[in-house]
């Protein structure tokens, strides 16, 4: 990890600007690693708390629709898009209440912890080129490992609640969690072997397709996304439901079915800690949903080589928006489609839960993955070249796109590894 | 700035530490735990050990502690039933460990640590400074895979770690088939009191 | 980060390592001795990683500690069924309790 | 021709093993799986020995269609009377013989090599002449008839319970005992078995070991009412009698074995060359010594062929091979000693009365055909090795021994004591008739006696049998009756034994002949020999006592008044399996020895009768005696046939007079003498005399060694013993205190050790982290305390 990286990003931010004179003024400032932080978790934290309001709003409406009523139309306009707001505020102002048979300190700290996992895995997901918080050479393997303590939290929660409900429905939450977070990572690990990085940003840059690639052999570029390679579709499927069931979403919800189980490990919680809960659990569904994104769907790359292109053409800022707006929205896609998926399918039985994962989801990432590793060597000795499509292959295109602080040793020791 | 997060860090890993040693309830020891070894694994970011904390996060936080936690659950009749020490017992293991801490300060303190790493690295050969960097930034993943992988680009003619690897994978099945078959569901023995 | 010593890292490490051992002495639960050696064996590791940052050990250090952790997890599962077993028998975690084999 | 001895060997060693055979079968299954009340193991035993007379029977007539009798008859015509055979080229057991023509009289061959010495060697060999076939067929028939008669004798052995009257427990109880039918007749098998082996024997070894086993069937059957401690006694007596004069026997038999190196009878072949058997060795082929010089002292032992002869070889005198004559006599009278033994001769008698303790037909097969024939035959058999001075010895042995065993027979009560003593006084004529030189003469009594004596053991058997095994004749009487063929077969028996004839007709029993023949060879060697005259008027008398004596127990058993009514009532004639076998024997005792010395039988033996003895031999040796030849014995046949008649008849009237008339009460004579009556009543005190001589003797000495050996060996054993046990003792104390102690402080000290460590163990996994931790703290202190600093 490199605290230094952020003042770098922050330094590249400003130098891919077209507005020389601003980047000048604020890079002679030479603001200090404590002031950088603060932008930087403020900036962040604006993104990590603003999908959670947009999308309870989002539900709201979607499920709406979905049961042939409008839902929120009044609080804030007319489409009542101030109603998230509207709940936080009443939220906020609850009294902050413990049952007397909780262990206090663990009862506060779940919420919390819960919250920091997920707003820590949002530091290492690349809104654009180069625009994550934290680029770190092993950031979807971290960003795994921060989902995965959500889990403590949830125990936690459970456990510290003194409530035989929230225990029981805090050991099926981790018990789904823990389980679904296996064919997930595999799931996840094949677009990673495909790439030969851990670094999303480095796997989203692999995706990016050039113009002159498809003027010159007809082929989309968007079909170097991960997603149109034979195994990655299927991989993004499963992958897809397994992200859906570890962040508790519906269909594998019934550890915390409200309207039948009081709640389950949320029980004993009110107010804002309980919000806590759901503010982590919508920013979980855009954050599996932005690495979905970055592994199988091209991250913000249009698809067309319109971002990397106006990169390489000097209007870095302006691709960098626009590969952030991309981002987004492709994200947001897959939340409604989550969504979508909750207000259709009923839930499943827990067993039913356990059973898809072991039984099937495992053993299908499992082969999943052994296919993504055979096929390319596969392929070599058939066609003689890793892919089906006469493209470059991913070793070289990598080198296309260099960045300035991801010096060409990295590379070099890379081709020289596979070499070996 | 690095500095002063490695207080931090240091600070809340051995307050973890202290923390686990003093509890009473288990529960609580775990959460402790959590938290020293979270901060463990941001010492490791802090040293560079990019893939390391990844993994103390993943498979440590993420995953052994919460089968700690399951543990915990599945064997304690009361959250609050607690098995206290004696004293006496508390006061001699605080004893051994402060005579521990101790010796251990004073190899610590007795070694020239600095003078050893320039002797080792004096009989060794020079490594490219753009590895080093490398690995001192945190770019420890490609590395530390090919040393896996039984190559060693870092260290040119050392050995590498293929055949531990295939060891440890081994090692892990024979482990997950041993636990599955020790925690299988078997007749209670009825209480003697 | 070169302005932190080895010194300090190290004694981390041994804070960690003899706060396991206490623990593992002191506590009568079985997750909680579990718990001593998780923490005996981050203070281990934590030298491990930190000698690969100060010294010539480089990365042979952090695959030690990768491994390190890696059995850890191994022992915990396995140690984690003991206990089970061990509650089975004694309707109890308390490792005293099981002293069946004392001389 | 050359094929008839293997042959007749065959057939005579079926018949010699078929009752070993029938042994081995009955005791191997006796104690299984035949019923104690099946008669199996008698008809087993019937039908191996009837059998082997079967064989034997065929043998015999194979031998005879074999032999050309031409050449005989030659010899009868030329010489004028049947018994010479004089041709010493036939007989001279010689395959090699000047006359080829001429049949050999004697097949000796080997059946089997038991062991080689260098040059000498063991073997069971085959001799067969004319005598053997003839015992062949007398045993095996007269111990068919004798087996027959068991049957019915022993039946009451049939049972599960035997209560045997005559024997009583320590609490005055009469014993029960299982039945032992079987083993009877596994006896009688075996003593047949041994019986036959020692009349095939080719050499004098093997006849020692069937003698012996002959001997060991005797202990067995005599004692085969081993409850009764006069069985015992008797069995005991019989032993160790025969074993005195079997040391005599080994005696000669190591004495021969030293000077001759063989046992073996006639030449033998050993690989390829032939050797000289001891007939060959000791006699020329004209049946003479040959000595090395003029004093007689060492004879020359002839083992050197030339030109088929066998002589004694001549050169160096230190290759010669020769025996002192002294050590020959002294050979002839061992073995002679071992037949005395055997025979029951004086001195050796007592142990026969005694035997009666047995079955009765087992006394009938021990006095006719078996045990006591046998030291006839062998002195007959080995007639050749013995001198002039062994040969006066055998005459004067036989001639006290009739006299005496008469003389006791007189006054005997008991029916089988009285056949008992008469059985030792006809021994005692054969043995007088073969010293004499009567060497025919002997062994056709031998038949003869055989036939009669086996029919008269067999008749009282059946009296005592008649009368529930009442012995004794003062309770008898009258008992014609009651039991006329057993009585009229028994008077058969008397007067084949008492020698009655009808004057001038050839009608005579057996007895008569063969008496006859012993009396004339009698009086033919007084009339050489006038010094020994007691040697004819000796014979005389007797036998007008054997007439007495015999006709005494007929008179007795059979006529008169009934002395014992008890007996007299319940008396009744035995069963036809019993009377039977008495008929066809007293057939045989009649009539077998018709002719006399020209009848078959005769002729037969003669056949086999040594080189030289019908010329007579001139006087040689010590004893300076002559033997009379063929034509001197016939010259005084019809004299001497006259004279024992007159004394026999004169025995009979006698009896007549006292015991079936009586004129005189024998109560009176008796307490007339009544010195000499105790005096034969104790059969001449030899009983007494050897008690006194040997037993007391022996028991004194006996006495001495216990004492010996209590005092002295047992006292150094005990002092060995009691200083082991102190020594032991002290090593016990070292032992259990030093070694013990040693072992122990190890031991505990271990265990103290292991106690302490105990502690340790305490099962809590924290104290075993603690020691843990304090030994590293330990040891890290221990370091830094020790280790220089650098």
């Amino acid at each position: 990890m490199q605290l230094l990286s952020a003042e770098s990003w922050l330094a590249q931010l400003l130098n891919s600007t077209s507005l020389p004179d601003l980047f000048n003024a604020l890079t002679s400032i030479q603001l200090g690693p404590v002031p950088l932080a603060i932008i930087h978790t403020l900036l962040i934290g604006a993104v990590f708390g603003l999908p959670a309001g947009v999308f309870i709003w989002a539900e709201r409406k979607v499920s709406g629709r979905i049961q042939d009523r409008l839902g929120p139309t009044r609080t804030g306009g007319r489409f009542g898009w101030l109603q998230s707001l509207a709940d936080g505020l009443k939220l906020i102002q609850k009294e902050d209440l413990a049952p007397s048979a909780a262990d206090k300190a663990l009862f506060f700290a779940a919420p919390t912890v819960v919250v920091v996992a997920s707003f820590l895995a949002y530091m290492f997901l690349p809104f654009s080129d180069g625009w994550a918080a934290v680029g770190v050479d092993v950031g979807l393997f971290l960003i795994l490992g921060l989902l995965a303590l959500e889990v403590i939290g949830v125990i936690l929660a459970g456990y510290s609640s003194g409530s035989k409900w929230a225990l029981f429905g805090a050991m099926r939450e981790s018990a789904q969690m823990v389980s679904y977070e296996i064919p997930m990572g595999i799931c996840a690990l094949i677009p990673i072997v495909l790439a030969g990085t851990l670094d999303l940003n480095e796997v989203v840059r692999l995706q990016v397709g050039s113009f002159a690639d498809f003027r010159a052999t007809g082929i989309p570029p968007f079909f170097n996304w991960f997603f149109f390679h034979p195994v990655g579709w299927l991989a993004f499927i499963c992958y897809f439901v397994c992200a859906t069931a570890s962040c508790k979403r519906a269909p594998f919800d019934l550890a915390e079915a409200e309207s039948e189980l009081v709640a389950g490990f949320l029980t004993e919680y009110s107010g804002m800690r309980w919000s806590f809960f759901f503010l982590a659990e919508y920013a979980s569904m855009f954050l599996v949903s932005g690495i979905a994104v970055s592994l199988f769907l091209g991250g913000w790359d249009d698809g067309f080589g319109i971002v990397h292109g106006l990169k390489e053409n000097g209007q870095g800022l302006l691709g960098n928006l626009l590969g952030a707006l991309i981002f987004t929205m492709k994200a947001s896609k897959l939340v409604l489609v989550q969504i979508w998926v909750r207000w259709t399918l009923p839930r499943i039985r827990i067993d039913q839960v356990m059973e898809t994962c072991l039984k099937y989801l495992i053993p299908i990432a499992c082969a999943l993955f052994l296919a993504a590793t055979i096929y390319p060597l596969a392929l070599a000795q058939t066609l003689g070249r890793p892919q089906l499509t006469p493209t470059k292959p991913l070793g070289d295109r990598t080198s296309i796109s260099q960045n300035t602080d991801r010096p060409d040793s990295t590379q070099s020791v890379a081709s020289k590894g596979v070499a070996e | 700035m690095s500095v002063a997060l490695f207080w931090l860090f240091a600070i809340l890993a051995c307050g973890g530490a202290i923390s686990v040693v003093l509890c009473q309830n288990v529960s609580r020891m775990a959460a402790s735990l959590i938290l020293c070894l979270a901060s463990v694994a941001v010492l490791y970011f802090l040293l560079g050990a990019d893939f390391v904390g990844a993994t103390q996060l993943m498979v440590y936080v993420g995953g052994t502690v919460v089968l700690l936690i399951f543990g915990i659950m599945l064997t304690s009749s009361s959250p609050s039933h607690q098995l206290r020490t004696s004293p006496a017992d508390g006061f001699l293991a605080a004893g051994i460990g402060v005579l521990f801490l101790a010796i251990v300060a004073f190899t610590i303190g007795g070694v020239d640590w600095a003078a050893n790493s320039q002797k080792l690295a004096a009989a060794e050969p020079a490594r490219q400074g753009q590895q080093q960097q490398d690995l001192s930034h945190g770019m420890t993943t490609r590395p530390l895979a090919l040393a896996l992988m039984g190559v060693r680009p870092d260290k040119p003619g050392a050995g590498g770690y293929l055949l531990p690897f295939e060891i440890v994978s081994v090692h892990l099945l024979v482990v997950l088939i041993g636990a599955a078959y020790l925690a299988r569901t078997k007749r209670r023995v009825v209480e003697n009191q | 980060m070169e302005a932190v010593s080895l010194n300090s890292l190290l004694w981390v490490g041994a804070v960690l390592f003899v706060c396991g051992v206490i623990c593992m002495t002191t506590k009568r639960n079985a997750i909680g001795v579990l718990i001593g050696v998780e923490l005996v064996l981050n203070g281990a590791n934590l030298n491990f990683v930190a000698f690969s940052r100060y010294s010539p050990l480089a990365l042979d250090g952090q695959v030690a500690a990768i491994f390190v952790i890696v059995l850890a997890a191994a022992e915990a599962a396995v140690a984690l069924a003991i206990a089970m077993n061990f509650y089975n028998c004694h309707l109890s975690i308390d490792v005293d309790r099981g002293d069946e084999l004392h001389g | 021709m050359d094929s008839l001895g293997p042959e007749l060997a065959t057939y005579l060693s079926i018949a010699w093993l078929l009752p070993l055979v029938g042994f081995v079968i009955e005791v191997m299954n006796g104690f299984g799986q035949w019923n104690r009340l099946s008669r199996k193991a008698a008809l087993l035993a019937i039908a191996c020995i009837g059998t082997g007379f079967l064989f034997s029977s065929y043998a015999f007539c194979r031998w005879g269609t074999e032999t050309n009798w031409a050449v005989f008859a030659e010899h009868e015509s030329h010489d004028g009377h049947a018994s010479v055979l004089d041709n010493p080229k036939e007989v001279g057991h010689d395959h090699h013989a000047e006359n080829k023509s001429a049949v050999p009289l004697a097949y000796s061959g080997k059946f089997y090599t038991l062991a080689k010495f260098g040059n000498l060697e063991l073997s069971l060999d085959y001799y067969i002449d004319s005598l053997t076939l003839l015992m062949f067929c007398m045993v095996t028939f007269i111990a068919t008839c004798i087996h027959v008669f068991a049957v019915g004798y022993m039946s009451d052995e049939l049972t599960i319970e035997y209560v045997d009257h005559h024997a009583h427990d320590s609490h005055g109880h009469h014993v029960h005992r299982l039945g032992r039918f079987y083993r009877f007749f596994s006896f009688l098998s075996l003593f047949c078995f041994a019986m036959l082996g020692l009349v095939i024997a080719g050499n004098i070894f093997q006849v020692f070991v069937f003698w012996e086993l002959v001997g060991i069937c005797s202990f067995l059957l005599i004692g085969f009412y081993t409850e009764r401690k006069s069985a015992n006694v008797a069995a005991n007596k019989a032993f160790i009698v025969n074993r005195v004069g079997d040391f005599g026997f080994i005696i000669g038999l190591m004495i021969l074995w030293t000077y001759c190196g063989t046992f073996n009878f006639t030449e033998y072949k050993s690989g390829e060359t032939m050797k000289p058997g001891l007939f060959e060795m000791v006699r020329t082929a004209e049946g003479e010594l040959t000595y090395t010089d003029d004093t007689h002292e060492t004879v020359a032992l002839h083992t050197s062929n030339e030109h088929g002869h066998w002589v004694a070889p001549q050169g160096e005198s230190t290759k010669r091979r020769t025996i002192p004559y002294m050590l020959l006599v002294v050979a002839g009278l061992g073995v002679f000693g071992g037949c005395i033994g055997k025979s029951a001769q004086f001195p050796l008698q007592t142990w026969l009365p005694d035997a009666m303790e047995g079955p009765t037909p087992v006394s009938a097969l021990v006095h006719s055909a078996t045990m006591v024939a046998a030291g006839v035959y062998l002195a007959a058999r080995f007639f050749p090795v013995f001198t002039s001075e062994v040969l006066l010895a055998i005459a004067y042995t036989g001639c006290i021994t009739l006299f005496v065993a008469a003389t006791i027979a007189v006054v005997a009560t008991d029916i089988k004591k009285v056949l008992a003593y008469s059985t030792i006084s006809q021994l005692g004529y054969m043995m007088l008739a073969i010293g004499l030189g009567g060497w025919a003469a002997g062994l056709f009594h031998l038949i003869t006696h055989a036939f009669f004596k086996s029919l008269m053991f067999l008749a009282s058997g059946a009296v005592i049998y008649g009368c529930h095994h009442e012995q004794e004749m003062p309770k008898m009487g009258g008992l014609f009756k009651k039991m006329p063929i057993t009585a009229l077969t028994m008077l058969v028996g008397v007067i084949a034994i008492a020698g009655l004839a009808i004057p001038g007709t050839p009608i005579a029993f057996s007895g008569y002949h063969s008496k006859d023949a012993i009396v004339a060879t009698a009086l033919a060697y007084t009339q050489h020999n006038p010094v020994h005259f007691l040697l004819f008027m000796t014979p005389l008398v007797t036998a007008g006592i054997t007439a007495f004596y015999m006709f005494r127990l007929w008179f007795y058993t059979f006529t008169g008044t009934p002395r014992d009514e008890h007996v007299y009532e319940h008396a009744h004639e035995v069963p036809k399996v019993m009377f039977v076998p008495l008929l066809v024997l007293s057939v045989l005792a009649a009539g077998c020895a018709i002719g006399g010395e020209h009848g078959q039988l005769f002729k037969m033996i003669s056949l086999s009768e040594p080189v030289g003895l019908a010329e007579g031999v001139p006087a040689s040796g010590v004893a300076q005696v002559t033997l009379p030849s063929h034509d001197d014995i016939h010259a005084v046949h019809s004299t001497a046939g006259v004279v024992a008649l007159l004394a026999a008849s004169l025995g009979t009237l006698t009896a007549f007079l006292l015991y079936c008339k009586p004129v005189v009460k024998p109560e009176n004579i008796k307490n007339q003498f009544p010195g000499l009556h105790n005096f034969l009543v104790e059969k001449w005190y030899f009983d007494d005399l050897y008690e006194a001589l040997f037993i007391r003797p022996s028991h004194a000495v006996a006495r001495w060694a216990t004492g010996f050996d209590r005092l002295i060996l047992d006292g150094i054993l005990h002092g060995a013993a009691k200083s082991t046990v102190i020594v032991s003792a002290i090593d016990r104390k070292f032992d259990e205190g030093f070694v013990d102690g040693i072992v122990n402080l190890v031991g505990n000290t271990t265990r103290r050790f292991g106690y302490s460590l105990r502690v340790f163990q305490t099962g809590q996994i924290r104290q075993y982290v603690m020691f843990i931790a304090v030994s590293v703290v330990a040891l890290f202190a221990v370091l830094f305390a020790l280790l220089p600093k650098a």
